[in-house]
């Protein structure tokens, strides 16, 4: 029987993970899979909530809306970055330092 | 207050009005884009324009048209129409037909590409109506991810500028990350209280005990970086310099706007759900949104100093705004006129700003300071009204500015944040030197170059003086506005 | 007899008026502006000449005076009151005061005619004179403390702007602003004592202190920083710092013999006759208040050291308007001398007698430098070493000279030895009752002695022996008998015989006379009695003077004495007077040897004492340490420090933002461009900004990740700051 | 607009509207609109003295206008004028007339020029004027623009820097009192809450408290410290006084006499007119500090003045050591020293427009003002063998600032001693050694510049023309008329002053 506690370190992990990638991985194309990392972790935590917890279908709804938007992000996300590697023939992060103070 | 037509979708539909008609607007904008063919460029302009334009303004008559009707909720609760937010949502079109105008003329914005620009303006648009209107969780993301994802591809419009991509990258990942975040928050509050609507969750706040609360609280803060990089208030205001120096000047103008006031008006209807009381929650909510005002005014500004493109000193400026705004959620429901009224300020003096430093980008495609030496013998109008709007972004009477601090300063002291006060105006007198520096160049320095400046032709210079005019009306003759807003907002 | 403020208030505004006139038609006529002065003064001395008559055939009351108030503003609002009043105080002494300032000012008016006639601003001189009498007439017959500075200041204003008269001189402009700093100096003490006098008594007038001090008001204590001290004595010091500066007494005396840079007639009126007098003036009229803080033996040294220190340095001096400058010093110092020895009336006295001999050698002086004229360098010379045997050529001015030379330096029969002779004897009455006045006695015969020996060291070397320089002796014209030139010398050296003032053809002493009719001077000028002026009450301006007011009173020479005290003060003036003689006819051999008969040689003395003489010659170092040691070492100084602080530091770091660090910053981060720079030179909000500037801009620097990470570090700080609320 | 007041607060906006309707270049035209235009706001204020009843303490009837501007805020435009601002609006209205003249020789922009001229003169009467916080504020505020621009453009070498200078440090010390009257505003409400000036006087705010840092605070005691940064930014007091260098030396001739004459009364009036009556048991409270304030200015002002090579600047200075004599007289809190505070703000005034006005005509002749070249050499000398009637005006004003009696400071100078005597002995004392150091520098400045030798370049110096004679008259005139009888000026304020002194006293 799995618990919703289980479900949820499993989601924090997830998050952690996205969040150590967003930060330490120098490819754009890596960094916008860690953005959908964390947000596959918030849309486990409303599932398992949704199931777990209470009663309703709030979370599920939540999930589905994420998914869709995930995707419109991801999508938008790559254009702009083939859009990029095509002005500066690189997707490593660190090039992108032109604009600063 | 709340009605019952929360079953009823016609009648839903009935108050959902104003977004209805931007979707139709930026729908059949897409098909005159489409219709048009590349021969006729200049009929397609006008038409496109005339187009938005009047869509904009017949959804500005539904917004007006919504302000006399009293607060409810829609679609199952999920969005609710109330004066506070219909008002917002009616400066924010209003500045949104603003930078339409704006893009109309700037060089910035390719021409082939100015219908695209106005699609995702008034998307924007929408998303922030969204935003604003949210009345669960569900449909604030649903309006955060509509505003940002548009903004992404706002950010990086200039397609074969590196740094507009780079902007626009920036904005994309930043974005995602903060977005991704904020979820995290929601879920675990979901979690916790087992309902995704304003309204359940501050009831079910209060039925809690301390302990809970706690639990609570850092999913809130997750939460509140989600909003707080909407408004791009500091800690995580980051993204904002790079990505509104790297976006064209129109863009920019659209981003210090629209998006902010969408946070915004979300930012204060949950504060005003989950502010009030004196509970753990409560009051770490309003020390966390003290401790951001005052950290935003004062970074925005300090940051600013040293600017040297007057694109880039706005958009701290603008963080340093955003920071005087959210001072008015501190306040929560006694705040709601004097934000209204500084939106509006904020709006016209944004707007005249962007104006000019657009035209003057597009003589010299540079905004750096020393363009604007000598401007008084230059172009004296343009001199002048910048200078009015200047001293009245710095809150010098009697300008509208002034006024607008002065009701949100008014406010808090009421409410005896005197330390928060205190720093506010000190903030205005820091905002005042760089933006004295600009005065300063345009009327004592000696110009290099006295060639007149083209593109700030007639119809410009009306619109610019009407606006300059309108901030220096609300200096001096505000009672009425004022008076009614604290008529129809305060009343939500 | 009738007697209304018509009759009083002539004397003031007839100058004033002719000043006013003057100030305004000078540059277009200023013939008619000089005759205007003249007149006016003129016409102000017949008033006051019928005032004095009045005084002196009314039975000799010696304390009789007219009070007449009137209020110049006040200040009553809310349920607050307060009101200053001026008014005329005059008595006996301000009507001979009176008579003397009229008159000298008249004569020296007329001799100026003759002097400043070539001058460029012959007018303008004028002008200044008007004003000034005006000033001195008007504090003479102010009732009260604050009209007396007023007009004391405005004397000071005049004096500043005489000496500076010739202002293409450099050394002019220097003169002017030495001595209106120093009396400012002694002023400045004035004003406080007044202030302080007015807060204790609600009032200035002379009537209302000298009752408060019968009703003991001024005892109350007052603090300053943190000692406390009785009113009384504060008033009265600050009140003679007054006349110390005034009065050139030591230690502020520097500034009188820098006067001499104005013109002659000037020196006579100004720094001789009157101004310098008017500061003893004030000291006689708070005699009750000196009295009372117990300043009389201080007071008495101080015009001991002056008289006797003054005269030294005179010994020395061969300008023949320097030799005359310090004795004028030295002659105040008696009178300040007499003040502190309590004899009222002998210091007024020789007030009134030097002014008028020291006027008339002045003025003689002038007519000397005036007739000896360098065609050289085409200026008048005042050296004496040139001069010799000018007897011949001129003696109506030797005869004024010898006359005054011997009534100052106290031969019998004159003037200068009533008065000196009187303030003397006092003196050393006050020595056998207490010995702390034995010094300032032993001085004060000492400086007679000296005094007698320069005076006639002068004529020597002026008059007597030959010419020393021929061809400017040669220049001279035969001096003949001009209405203008010398006419009024003989005038005022009819008035140096001693019969005019004291009927006892010598001192008192010599010949007692008892006879009222005789001592008229004695009889008339009494200390007040502040016991007379209880329960006053002020009467208004316009009110007539009723012969009630008048309380007759007989002269007792020694009222309040034993029989054994009379007879001890009067064989101790037998003493004083016999000494004086002595003194002063030794001190005129002792100028006889040296400069006629030339047996003794002063080069001697000179080589013996070198560094007295070198002292001497240095005025005993005063003017070093107050232009070379507190000017210049100390407030300069302090000045330069404070105005670099307030702009170099105070301003520029504390205010402008700590440009240093600015500076630092400029170099070291590279992000710190020139337009910094400029917000640096621009920045009012200090370096907090600037530095929390940089801070930002190291924190923005473009990496998108790093931007994750501060916003990950922020979100676990904002949440572990929460810790607390746990527990 | 039809009360008197309104027709002088906007006789010289009517005169900007016709400036700005004037072409720009018919120069003449515009200086002599501008010069009637003043000319009849000096005469109006002349009308108001005369119709002026001097036995009414406080705000007169006859002059009172409050018409609703902000009903939310219940803001009204509220005039008023009582014995203390006459003399102000008065010195006002004779100084802007005075210093039309004085600018008749600027040529660049002349239209620009008296444009922000006469605005300044409508912002300066506003705060003179006005009897509600909320107006009194604004006033205070817009006239900080037209002198940013007046220095700034028409200024010397350094002209940018000493405008963005006076600009912020006074805007830095009026948002803190924008802080003080909302919060006035908020605590006034027994009935009401108000920006009425008058309402708010006597002292309601004596035993509220404000909780600040979690520990109770005085409400007067914290608002009066804030306001009186606000106010000392302007007087200027030590240590918010370095900004009054910097403006007056780089400042035009008419713009410094009216910074020095009028714009740094707005600071003491500040205090007579708000923070005293308001909160009287504060004043009453740090008043030895304030003392010792204006202590510091007198001697530390004196002090300055004395090191100065540049004339202007030490007079400058010496203004700053003047208006610590104001302070000291505010201090003392007596009928005396307030009176005498007063009527000193209207002496110096008068004393040391003469000084800044005398040295903008030797700077238009010479083109410099060091009496002391940098180089060591003599910027000046011998000025009196070259320029009798200016020495001789000279002398008067010199005199004059000095305190000579007979002339307009003495008395005022000494009034003020009178106050504060019983108050503070030992300040008396100090204060006085600030007379000493006061006649010094002006006479060893004086002595500098005038005594001695003529230089060549001195030569060809022509002496006051009639146009600059005619504007110095009317100064000369009252500094020496009001030097012997002060009553005119003494009679309208003391009503006033007594009441304000009263209300004082029952704190004490």
């Amino acid at each position: 029987m799995i618990s919703l506690s289980s479900y949820l370190v499993i989601s924090l992990f997830l998050f952690l993970c996205g969040i150590t990638v967003m930060i330490a991985r120098k490819n754009i194309i890596a960094i916008l899979l860690g953005i959908e990392l964390i947000l596959n972790a918030s849309a486990l935590n409303f599932v398992a909530y949704s199931r777990f917890g209470h009663n309703n279908i709030d979370g599920h709804i939540m999930a589905l809306f994420i998914i869709v938007i995930a995707a419109a992000e991801a999508a938008v996300g790559l254009a702009i970055a083939i859009r990029y590697f095509q002005n500066r023939e690189t997707i490593h992060i660190d090039s992108a330092t032109q604009l600063q103070s | 207050m709340t009605n019952t037509l929360g079953m009823n979708y016609l009648a839903s539909l009935s108050r959902f009005v104003p977004e209805v008609l931007a979707s139709i607007t930026m729908l059949g904008l897409l098909v005159i884009e489409a219709s048009f063919s590349n021969r006729s460029k200049q009929i397609k302009a006008r038409v496109v324009y005339g187009f938005a334009t009047t869509g904009l303004v017949v959804t500005i008559l539904a917004l007006v048209e919504n302000l006399q009707l009293p607060t409810s909720q829609i679609f199952y609760g999920s969005i609710s129409i109330d004066t506070f937010s219909s008002s917002m949502k009616l400066i924010a079109t209003i500045s949104t037909l603003g930078v339409i105008y704006l893009s109309s003329f700037s060089k910035e914005i390719y021409s082939f590409l100015k219908t695209e620009f106005v699609v995702m303006a008034i998307g924007v648009l929408i998303g922030c109506m969204l935003l604003a209107s949210a009345n669960n969780f569900l449909t604030l993301y649903l309006g955060v991810e509509t505003l940002s994802i548009l903004s992404y591809v706002l950010a990086s419009f200039k397609k074969v500028d590196e740094r507009s991509n780079e902007a626009g990258l920036k904005y994309v990942l930043y974005g995602g990350f903060t977005a991704g975040i904020m979820l995290f928050g929601i879920s675990h509050i979901f979690g916790v209280v087992g309902s995704i609507g304003y309204a359940e969750v501050a009831a079910k706040l209060g039925l809690m005990g301390n302990m809970d609360k706690l639990i609570l609280i850092p999913s809130f803060i997750l939460f509140f970086a989600g909003l707080g990089y909407k408004i791009s208030c500091v800690p995580f205001h980051m993204w904002t310099p790079d990505v509104y120096e790297g976006s064209p000047t129109p863009v920019t103008a659209f981003f210090s706007l629209v998006p902010k006031f969408g946070g915004l008006v979300a930012l204060m209807k949950i504060s005003i759900l989950i502010g009030v009381g004196q509970n753990v929650v409560s009051i770490t909510w309003i020390g966390l949104l003290s401790l951001v005002a005052a950290l935003t005014m004062s970074v925005g500004n300090i940051s600013a100093l040293g600017q040297k493109s007057v694109k880039r000193m706005l958009a701290y400026s603008s963080i340093a705004h955003a920071g005087n705004m959210i001072l008015a959620i501190v306040v929560l429901k006694d705040g709601l006129n004097a934000l209204v009224f500084y939106a509006i300020t904020y709006t016209l003096m944004t707007l005249v700003a962007f104006y000019i430093v657009s035209i003057i980008h597009d003589k010299y495609g540079s905004d750096h300071f020393d363009r604007f030496n000598g401007l008084i013998t230059r172009n004296p109008a343009m001199a002048i009204a910048f200078t009015i709007i200047l001293f009245s972004l710095a809150g010098l009477p009697p300008f509208g500015g002034f006024i607008a601090k002065f009701n949100i300063i008014s406010i808090i002291v009421k409410k005896s944040y005197y330390t928060l006060a205190v720093i506010a105006v000190l903030n205005s007198v820091i905002s005042l030197y760089y933006y004295l520096r600009l005065v300063r160049l345009m009327i004592f320095k000696q110009s290099e170059d006295i060639s007149e400046i083209s593109g700030f032709n007639f119809s410009r210079q009306t619109v610019v003086a009407m606006m300059t005019l309108t901030v220096v009306i609300l200096g001096l003759f505000w009672n009425n506005l004022f008076d009614y807003l604290s008529r129809t907002v305060a009343s939500y | 007899m009738e007697y209304d403020i018509s009759q009083i208030l002539p004397i003031v505004l007839l100058p004033f008026g002719a000043f006013v006139l003057n100030a305004l038609i000078v540059k277009k006529i200023p013939r008619v502006a000089v005759f205007l002065s003249c007149l006016s003064i003129f016409v102000s001395f017949l008033f006051a000449a019928n005032i004095f008559k009045d005084f002196f055939f009314s039975k000799y009351a010696s304390d009789f005076y007219v009070h007449r108030v009137f209020e110049w503003f006040n200040l009553n609002g809310g349920n607050q009151t307060f009101s200053v009043k001026m008014g005329i105080y005059l008595d006996n002494m301000s009507s001979v005061m009176l008579l003397m300032v009229t008159g000298t000012a008249f004569l020296i008016h007329i001799f100026s005619t003759f002097y400043m006639k070539e001058d460029a601003r012959y007018g303008r001189f004028f002008v200044y004179l008007s004003l000034f009498s005006s000033a001195m007439l008007g504090l003479v017959l102010s009732d009260n403390l604050l009209s007396v500075f007023i007009f004391w200041e405005i004397m000071g204003f005049c004096s500043y702007s005489l000496i500076g008269f010739y202002f293409e001189k450099e050394g002019a402009g220097n003169a002017s602003l030495k001595a209106f700093m120093t009396t400012r100096v002694g002023d400045v003490f004035f004003l406080f004592g007044i202030i302080a006098l007015w807060t204790t008594v609600g009032s200035v007038s002379f009537v209302d202190i000298y009752s408060a001090i019968n009703d003991g008001l001024l005892s109350s204590n007052i603090s300053i920083l943190i000692w406390s001290f009785p009113v009384v004595t504060v008033a009265a010091i600050s009140i003679f710092l007054g006349t110390i500066g005034k009065s050139a007494q030591f230690p502020l005396q520097v500034w009188l013999p820098d006067a001499m840079w104005g013109p002659t007639p000037c020196s006579a009126l100004i720094h001789a006759a009157t101004m310098v007098a008017a500061g003893v003036y004030l000291s006689l009229r708070m005699y009750p208040l000196m009295q009372a803080g117990g300043l009389l033996i201080p007071i008495a040294y101080i015009g001991a050291i002056t008289a006797f220190g003054a005269a030294t340095i005179a010994l020395i001096q061969t300008d023949i308007k320097a030799v005359l400058a310090y004795s004028t010093i030295s002659q105040l110092g008696y009178m300040v001398l007499g003040i502190g020895v309590g004899a009222y009336n002998a210091s007024f006295m020789h007030l009134i007698t030097h002014a008028v001999f020291k006027a008339c050698l002045f003025l003689s002086a002038g007519s000397i430098i005036h007739s000896l004229h360098d065609h050289h360098t085409h200026a008048h010379v005042q050296e004496m070493p040139r001069m010799g045997g000018l007897k011949k050529k001129m003696p109506y001015t030797f005869i004024a000279m010898l006359f005054c030379t011997l009534a100052i330096s106290g031969v019998p029969l004159f003037s200068g030895f009533v008065s000196k002779d009187r303030i003397l004897g006092d003196a050393l009455l006050m020595a056998t009752h207490n010995n702390l006045y034995i010094i300032p006695a032993l001085l004060g015969f000492g400086g007679a002695f000296l005094t007698a020996f320069y005076m006639f060291r002068m004529m020597f070397l002026t008059f007597f022996g030959e010419p020393r320089d021929k061809e400017l002796f040669d220049h001279v014209h035969t001096e003949k008998l001009k209405w203008n030139q010398n006419v009024p010398l003989l005038i005022l050296t009819v008035f140096t015989l001693g019969f005019w003032y004291s009927g006892s053809f010598s001192g008192q002493g010599l010949v007692k006379v008892y006879d009222a009719k005789y001592e008229w001077f004695q009889t008339l000028i009494k200390a007040p009695k502040i016991s007379e002026f209880q329960n006053y009450t002020s009467i208004g301006m316009t009110e007539k003077f009723t012969s009630n007011e008048i309380v007759s009173s007989k002269y007792e020479p020694d009222e309040g004495e034993t029989e054994e005290e009379s007879h001890h003060a009067h064989s101790v003036h037998h003493v004083g007077a016999i000494i004086s003689i002595l003194i002063a006819i030794s001190g005129i051999l002792m100028a006889w040897l040296m400069y006629i008969m030339k047996t003794v040689n002063p080069g001697w003395w000179v080589t013996t004492f070198t560094r007295w003489y070198r002292a001497l010659q240095n005025k005993y170092y005063f003017d070093d340490f107050y232009i070379k040691g507190v000017i210049q070492k100390l407030l300069l100084p302090l000045n330069r420090t404070l105005s670099f602080f307030d702009m170099g530091i105070f301003d520029r770091y504390a205010i402008d933002g700590w440009a240093a660090i600015n500076r630092f910053f400029y170099k070291t981060s590279r992000w710190f461009d020139n337009v910094v720079v400029d917000s640096i030179l621009v920045d009012g909000t200090g370096v907090s900004v600037r530095f929390f500037n940089v801070l930002l801009r190291t924190i923005q620097n473009g990496k998108i990740q790093f931007y994750f990470i501060v916003f990950i570090a922020v979100l676990a700080g904002y949440i572990f700051s929460l810790k607390p609320l746990v527990n | 607009m039809s009360h008197l007041l309104d027709w002088i607060l906007w006789m010289p906006a009517l005169g900007l509207l016709g400036v700005l309707l004037i072409p720009k270049d018919k120069v003449t035209f515009i200086r002599f609109w501008t010069l009637a235009n003043t000319l009849v706001t000096f005469i109006l204020t002349i009308l108001l003295y005369s119709n002026f009843d001097s036995e009414v303490a406080g705000i007169q009837e006859r002059f009172y206008v409050a018409i609703p501007w902000i009903q939310q805020f219940n803001i009204y435009y509220r005039l008023g004028v009582d014995g203390i601002a006459l003399p102000m609006i008065i010195l006002t209205g004779m100084l802007f007339f005075i210093c039309v003249l004085s600018s008749w020789s600027i040529s660049k922009s002349v239209k620009a020029y008296f444009a922000l001229f006469l605005m300044l003169e409508t912002s300066v009467m506003g705060v003179f004027l006005s009897l509600d916080f909320f107006l009194f504020y604004v006033f205070w505020e817009v006239m900080l623009i037209p002198m940013f621009f007046l220095i700034g453009i028409w200024g010397g070498e350094n002209k940018e820097y000493a405008a963005v200078k006076f600009f912020l440090y006074t805007f830095a010390g009026s948002v803190l009192m924008l802080v003080g009257l909302i919060a006035l505003y908020f605590a006034s409400g027994q009935n009401e809450d108000s920006f009425n000036i008058i309402a708010l006087q006597g002292g309601h705010f004596t035993d509220m408290t404000v909780n600040l840092f979690g520990s109770q605070w005085s409400f007067a005691h914290l608002f009066f410290v804030l306001m009186f940064i606000g106010f000392a930014i302007k007087v200027p007091i030590f240590p918010f006084h370095t900004w009054l260098p910097h403006a007056h030396v780089q400042a035009p001739t008419a713009v410094s006499v009216i910074l020095a004459g009028v714009l740094l009364k707005m600071g003491t009036y500040g205090f007579l007119r708000i923070s005293f009556p308001i909160f009287p048991e504060a004043a009453v409270y740090f008043r030895q500090w304030i003392a010792v304030l204006g202590l510091v200015n007198v001697i530390y002002g004196a002090f300055c003045a004395m090191a100065q090579s540049d004339v202007k600047k030490l007079v400058a200075y010496s203004s700053v050591s003047h208006m610590g004599f104001v302070m000291l007289g505010l201090s003392a809190m007596t009928v005396q020293g307030t009176n005498g505070a007063v009527l000193q703000m209207f002496n110096h005034g008068t004393s040391t427009a003469m000084m800044f006005l005398l040295i903008g005509i030797l700077y238009e002749r010479s083109h410099h003002r060091w009496i002391v070249k940098p180089d060591g050499t003599k910027g000046f000398s011998g000025l009196y063998t070259q320029l009798p009637i200016y020495s001789i005006v000279f002398i008067i004003a010199m005199f004059a600032s000095m305190g000579l009696p007979g002339l307009s400071g003495f008395i005022s100078e000494a009034l003020i001693f009178l106050g504060i005597y019983k108050e503070f002995t030992t300040i008396t004392v100090l204060a006085l050694l600030g007379l000493l150091i006061g006649a010094a520098y002006l006479l060893w400045m004086f002595k500098r510049m005038f005594f001695g030798e003529v230089l060549d370049e001195e030569k060809k110096y022509t002496d006051m023309n009639m146009r600059e004679v005619f504007y110095m008259a009317p100064l000369c005139i009252a500094v020496i008329v009001f030097g012997i009888f002060p009553a005119p000026i003494l009679n309208i304020m003391k009503a006033s002053v007594g009441g304000l002194v009263s209300l004082m006293a029952k704190y004490h």
